[in-house]
């Protein structure tokens, strides 16, 4: 493979009908990946029984959760409490991260801490905080926030301290107000690395919110999940997580995927 | 050495592991034909270390988990009772509850609706006082070892849970038993009530190993023999209260007192209280809640499965 | 600082643009009186341009705008210049020359703040440079690379220095048209940087330093990277805008006869690390021609003397195949 | 000097953390003593068992995450150009990223039947999604204008990838690597525990905590902050200024 | 192609620096006979240097090289270049002259291939562009902006591109050290891009396009930001490199005189999008001198011309102040 052949996909391809093309290649490749999913998981559910259940109970299981009161009230609030910590999580990280990103001293003081509190493993987060704050909606929501702050700002530090020198340069010659400089030069250069920040903020708070409910809540889908698991109705573990994992996708791609092509239209 | 080896586990910081720390120190497996390896492991994963096969028979599960283990294809079975319901609900001393019905609306700590210590509780409570606990409670749910602190701390007004820590929240806050799920179930049944822990292995282990079976089960009951026998003194060895987790003598004076009162271990494994098991496990099947079938299977006497031991 | 803003807004809405219907003194468009001027007689323009304004601008009795004394820049351990020292006057107009990397950008960069100098003192209206604070004199730069914010528009670009500085946002839109049509760049208003050229970049460039209305202009090769027909054309509008707002600019380049057409001081630097070679006073009076052979003859002697201050291999035109 | 300064920030900042668990011990009754900890420490560091937990546990990781930094470069990659392999990991990738690691723990254990290799593959299957995220973000970003340059001189892919490609998006790499890193002990710890580990940090962790013996909690949250701040500051920072000295 | 590698390392190692030692018929660093040199009669060049080997490049009868017939450019619907056609042969100097937007840069990005045509035919040696493939020939670009990695030291940056060709590498690090050496920058071997002034970094550029022994060199505005000496000076080497390398060259500038001094031909292009406003064939005889009268007689008669073509308002030197 020379660089010349690879490059042309990307960069030399006359895109005309790129339209048509670009859908028959989504459709196709959506079509593949999930048949080679089926595939692995039907080959797994016959040699681990009874741990992986068959697509089969499977789909059943997760007919019988659509028509359930219940799921949708354990969906909603999830959702809720995925959206209050990753939108904390993504804020704080986020200042943090330009904070750092900006000033040597800042980051010599909150580096390390912010290091450690990577280090710490989830459940210690999630017991401590219902140690120190009750059972509450209060302490999952702040044991979510400072487990997934450090991860966005890490990602957005990086970014920062790559930013184009030049262009901060040029906003102090022409005297723009740094709150100013900070939205129309910076925060531009950071927007692939927020959206990355976005996320990984947002899978991280799901991923934890399962081990917060499992934990700490009798509620939610991580709560059913880990009921189920408990209950060793695997194919319950299995639809309740497709399901969530369907709906998140379409949030992500709905949002994050269309801010992304309005923030990135300079690109083209 | 020729003598067969027979992995047992029990839950980390349970009652249930007791027996097994006993054969290891009094050298019962050897005694009894096999050599044991022991281990103790967490609560969060020693039924998947169990149903995996990493183990070959489980001291801790009850048998509402054995029935949903075998409904979900789990050929897994209880061949012998080890703990009575050393479980309950706890309240500090100045507690104003007298009856599990004065905690209505108050709030309650324990680890999770699908544990054993919940679902016997609940159901005890149902029948005796004929309402749910998980609608009239306001409940939190945390490990059981991170409950006592949380009761301690006044965060919770009770908590459900199970010796050895019924005994350090005694301790700690001068508490008392609400509920003694055994007791308290025994006077209102007048006379049966269901145990929590037994001894759990794969179908097809007891088949293959009826003698080790039989050993096993030997040495347990030589191991509760000589507890009943010490007036269960013997827990202060170091190697139990250790095994246990618990540093302050002051705890094991309460578990010892607990023990002697409330009796921890039982080996009455007669057909009638296997009866009376299954009809209580009807019971739950019936409301639906955990258990939607009874399987068969639940509750095996060694005899009835793989014949008469020497045979 | 009205006046300063009428002042510029003027001279865009009627004399920048060079069609034959703008005289001189055409004030048509603003009603801010120009006849006020006074003061900065050592400038020669103020005899040959009666309605400059200038006077207007200076604040002390000495026209000395821009002091440099020893100025050294090292980065790391070095050098890049060793020592400078030079004045410039307010309302003056001078044109750097010296060879490729020999620190003029780095003067720059010092001049405008951004580069703490290593050594040597730079004034600015009497100033220290870091004292000026508050008080710093509005500047343009025309960078040697453009610095255009790529998820701006040229149109959006341009308004963020203008929301930045004090003209009125009624005047935004013009300011900003006429500019762009005098860099002949009208059409790419509302382009993304990325879809312009090398030269449309730079010439977004020049209107960005231009429309604040700056006292003062660095300018760091603005022309380079533009067509020999463009470059006149924008060098004209460049001598009347300077002209009419007594705007000093110090304008780096590396055509000659570009400096002499335009400057009335040209500094030439050694190589680098750099001190002053010479202070080259162009002895032609304006207004001047482009292709006065004057300015040839000019060009000409500045390459004599600095092909050999310069210290390359003296050129071998004879060799050439 | 000013890199002695910030040394000593740094310092300041982490000898802070002493008065607030201090102060935390005083006020709550589940935070352990700093003093007892502090005494605990050295019997603890000079047991050969800590040890041996510390190490199966790092050679986890280790190997996990180096499954995971490779596969999710590849996956990035290959998303990066092609369309079809975009679409087709792109699925992948967002099936392991929303997997929750509990359920990835206890899936491995039932497949591997316990094995260690289980424990690894957890470890890169959770890791290797935001590795591949954040990678692709980045080749997304990559510079056009270099990719010319870099075809105009023929580079052909290998070297384009290694000195072209790597270097620009180096800043995602190690804020990807950072991320991955921490990512691979929160889930082996996860997985040591909801996978019946016998051994290893996770289970004497979990162990510790079963019993609530705080002060051994303490301590190896103590050895977990340890190592990571090793590989925080003798790793990543190292490479890092290595990496970026270019930028002055 | 060792009999390439050798040609240019030979140009290398004796004849590109302009030292007085340097003859043109120099064939002492390089076993490699120079006398077979044939064919490409047309090309002026060939009667002014005997020793240029060029000949070993042509593979076909013909020596058109490059064949651009009905080219088009645009961007989503913003045509860039209008139509072009013109035919380049093996060996020829070409210069590209345009106003800056009008596609100079465009048609360089398509003739490289880094740009597909949005209609017509673009032939490199006979054949499609994008058949070209792996008998693409090897290709020398000056961007026009200097596209270093800036985590690379110049020297890292030439041996990059050095290790994508097939010169062998022993010869690696003379041929840097000489090429800086022509370019005046020798000193610079070991920093990075960001270490650099704008006219270095153009050079690192220009020596990365000449490192690889390319047979086609295309140049945007390469010495567009150097100082006039400097810029002299390496016009002439350049001269000298095209001279004995026989490689074809084209070569986008601003400057006319530049153009005329270094080009058998100019294709002066009209304002974008554009088209071939005229193809001018320098009528000066090589040697050429750069302050040869006739190349600035050569120079007005074109800015008389484009002046006019590129449709500005007519210049008004007399307004200027
Ligand atoms: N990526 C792009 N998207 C849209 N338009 C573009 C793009 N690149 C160039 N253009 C437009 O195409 C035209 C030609 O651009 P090009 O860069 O080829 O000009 P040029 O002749 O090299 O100019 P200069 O001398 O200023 O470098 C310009 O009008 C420019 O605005
Ligand atoms: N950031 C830097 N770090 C180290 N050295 C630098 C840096 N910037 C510039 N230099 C060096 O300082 C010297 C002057 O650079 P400067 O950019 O000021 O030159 P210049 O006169 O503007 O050149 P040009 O005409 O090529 O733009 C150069 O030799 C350059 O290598
Ligand atoms: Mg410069
Ligand atoms: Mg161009």
């Amino acid at each position: 493979m020379t660089l010349s052949t690879s490059m042309q996909a990307t960069t030399l391809s006359p895109r005309p009908k790129a339209g048509t093309m670009d859908r028959n290649i989504r459709i196709l490749g959506a079509i593949l990946a999930v048949a080679s999913l089926f595939a692995i998981w039907t080959t797994l559910s016959i040699t681990v029984r009874p741990w992986v259940p068959t697509p089969y109970d499977t789909v059943l299981a997760m007919g019988r959760h659509l028509t359930s009161q219940g799921f949708y009230a354990n969906l909603f609030l999830t959702l809720g409490r995925i959206a209050a910590a990753f939108l904390a999580a993504s804020v704080i990280g986020a200042a943090l991260g330009i904070a750092i990103g900006m000033n040597r001293k800042v980051e010599a003081f909150f580096q390390p801490l912010l290091a450690m509190a990577l280090a710490v493993p989830d459940p210690v987060f999630i017991i401590f905080a219902i140690l120190a704050l009750g059972t509450g909606e209060a302490a999952g929501f702040v044991a979510l926030t400072l487990a997934v702050a450090p991860f966005v700002s890490n990602i957005v530090r990086s970014s920062v301290q790559a930013r184009d020198k030049g262009l901060d340069e040029m906003t102090r010659i022409y005297r723009i107000p740094s709150d100013k400089a900070f939205w129309v030069s910076l925060v531009p250069q950071l927007v692939p690395a927020l959206l990355t920040a976005a996320r990984f903020s947002f899978a991280l708070s799901w991923k934890l919110v399962v081990v917060v409910e499992a934990i700490g809540q009798p509620d939610g889908i991580g709560a059913s999940i880990f009921h189920s698991f408990r209950l060793l109705r695997m194919r319950d573990v299995v639809a309740i997580a497709i399901l969530f994992i369907l709906l998140m996708q379409l949030l992500e791609k709905g949002v994050l995927g269309r801010l992304e092509k309005r923030l990135l239209r300079w690109r083209q | 050495q020729d003598v067969p080896e027979v992995r047992l586990q029990a839950v980390a910081g349970s009652l249930g592991g007791v027996p097994l720390m006993i054969m290891e120190a009094e050298g019962l497996d050897e005694k009894h034909g096999f050599s044991g390896v022991f281990e103790l492991l967490p609560s969060d994963s020693a039924a998947q270390n169990f149903l995996i096969g990493n183990s070959d028979i489980a001291m801790d599960n009850d048998i509402i988990g054995v029935a949903i283990a075998r409904a979900e294809g789990f050929d897994v079975t209880a061949f012998y009772p080890i703990g009575r319901l050393y479980l309950g609900i706890i309240v500090p001393g100045d507690s104003e509850a007298e009856t599990p019905e004065d905690l209505r609306g108050m709030r309650v700590g324990h680890f999770g609706a699908d544990s054993g210590t919940t679902m016997f509780i609940r159901s005890i409570v149902q029948e005796m006082y004929g309402f749910d606990v998980l609608e009239e409670y306001q409940f939190s749910q945390l490990g059981p070892a991170a409950l006592v602190p949380l009761l301690e701390a006044g965060d919770v007004d009770a908590i459900f849970n199970f010796e050895s820590y019924v005994s350090e929240a005694m301790l700690a806050t001068d508490g008392r038993y609400l509920l003694q799920a055994a007791a308290d179930y025994e006077e209102f049944t007048g006379g049966f009530a269901p145990w929590i822990t037994n001894m759990v292995a794969h179908t097809s282990w007891l088949q293959e190993n009826p003698e080790l079976a039989y050993g096993v089960r030997a040495a347990y009951d030589e191991a509760v023999q000589i507890m009943q026998d010490s007036n269960y003194e013997v827990l202060r060895e170091d190697y139990i209260s250790s095994g246990l987790g618990i540093t302050s003598p002051e705890v094991l004076d309460v578990m010892i007192e607990n023990a002697a009162t409330y009796d921890y271990f039982t080996n009455v494994w007669t057909p009638e209280v296997i009866e009376a098991a299954y009809g209580f496990l009807n019971g739950l099947a019936e409301e639906g809640r955990v258990l939607t079938e009874v399987p068969e299977g639940v509750m095996v006497r060694l005899e009835d499965l793989v014949g008469e031991p020497g045979a | 600082m009205r006046g300063n803003t009428c002042r510029w807004s003027r001279s865009i809405c009627g004399c920048w643009s060079s069609s034959p219907s703008c005289s001189l003194s055409n004030t048509a468009c603003c009603a801010w009186p120009s006849a006020a001027s006074s003061g900065g007689a050592d400038n020669p323009r103020q005899t040959l341009t009666p309605s400059n304004s200038k006077g207007f601008i200076m604040t002390g009795t000495s026209d000395t705008v821009l002091k440099v004394e020893g100025l050294q820049v090292s980065y790391g351990s070095i050098p890049a210049i060793s020592s400078l020292d030079f004045e410039i006057k307010r309302g003056e107009f001078v044109a750097i020359l010296g060879p490729s990397g020999c620190g003029k950008s780095s003067m720059l960069n010092v001049i405008s703040g951004l580069l703490p100098p290593t050594r040597g003192v730079v004034e600015v209206d009497s100033r220290p440079l870091y004292d000026a604070g508050r008080h710093a004199p509005k500047l343009g730069y025309v960078f040697q690379a453009h610095r255009l914010l790529p998820w701006r528009t040229v149109k959006q670009n341009l308004e963020l220095v203008l929301a930045a500085s004090d003209v009125p946002r009624d005047q935004w839109e013009d300011n900003i048209d006429r500019l762009l049509d005098i860099l002949h760049i009208g059409q790419f208003k509302n382009s993304w940087p990325m879809q312009l050229s090398g030269g449309q970049r730079q010439r977004v460039s020049i209107a960005r330093a231009l429309l604040v209305e700056p006292s003062y202009i660095l300018m760091d090769e603005p022309l380079s990277t533009l067509d020999e027909v463009t470059a006149r054309s924008l060098r004209q509008e460049l001598s009347g805008i300077w002209a009419r707002t007594g705007a000093t600019i110090v304008f780096v380049t590396h055509s000659i006869r570009e400096a002499v057409y335009l400057a009335d001081r040209i500094i030439i630097l050694t190589r680098g690390p750099s001190t002053v070679f010479e202070n080259y006073h162009v002895p032609i009076a304006r207004p001047r021609a482009y292709d006065d052979p004057r300015i040839a003859e000019v060009e000409a002697d500045i390459i004599r003397r600095v092909e050999h201050a310069w210290g390359l291999d003296p050129i071998k035109q004879s060799e050439v195949a | 000097m000013q890199k002695e300064n910030n040394l000593i920030i740094s310092i300041c900042a982490v000898l802070m953390l002493l008065p607030i668990w201090w102060i935390a011990y005083r006020n709550t009754n589940f935070i352990a003593d700093p003093f007892v900890v502090a005494t605990a420490l050295p019997h603890f560091l000079s047991q050969a068992d800590t040890w041996s937990n510390i190490g199966i546990t790092l050679y986890r990781v280790v190997l996990g995450l180096a499954g995971g930094v490779v596969l999710g470069t590849l996956a990035a990659l290959a998303m990066n150009q092609n369309k079809l392999a975009e679409q087709v990991l792109s699925i992948y990738v967002t099936t392991a990223l929303r997997t929750p690691s509990a359920i990835a723990a206890i899936m491995a254990l039932a497949i591997f039947r316990g094995a260690e290799i289980g424990y690894i593959v957890v470890v890169m299957f959770i890791t290797f999604p935001f590795m591949a995220v954040g990678l692709r973000d980045g080749l997304k970003s990559a510079d056009k204008d270099l990719a010319e340059a870099s075809q105009i001189y023929r580079l052909g892919s290998l070297r384009y990838i290694r000195h072209v490609l790597l270097p620009f998006i180096a800043p995602f790499i190690f804020s990807a690597l950072r991320n991955a890193h921490a990512l691979a002990w929160k889930v082996i710890v996860v997985a040591e525990i909801f996978g019946a580990a016998r051994i290893g940090f996770g289970a004497q962790f979990d162990h510790a905590w079963e019993y609530m013996q705080m002060v051994e909690v303490h301590l190896w949250l103590l050895v977990f902050i340890a190592i990571v701040l090793f590989v925080e500051y003798g790793v990543l920072r190292v490479a890092e200024r290595r990496v970026f000295r270019w930028r002055g």
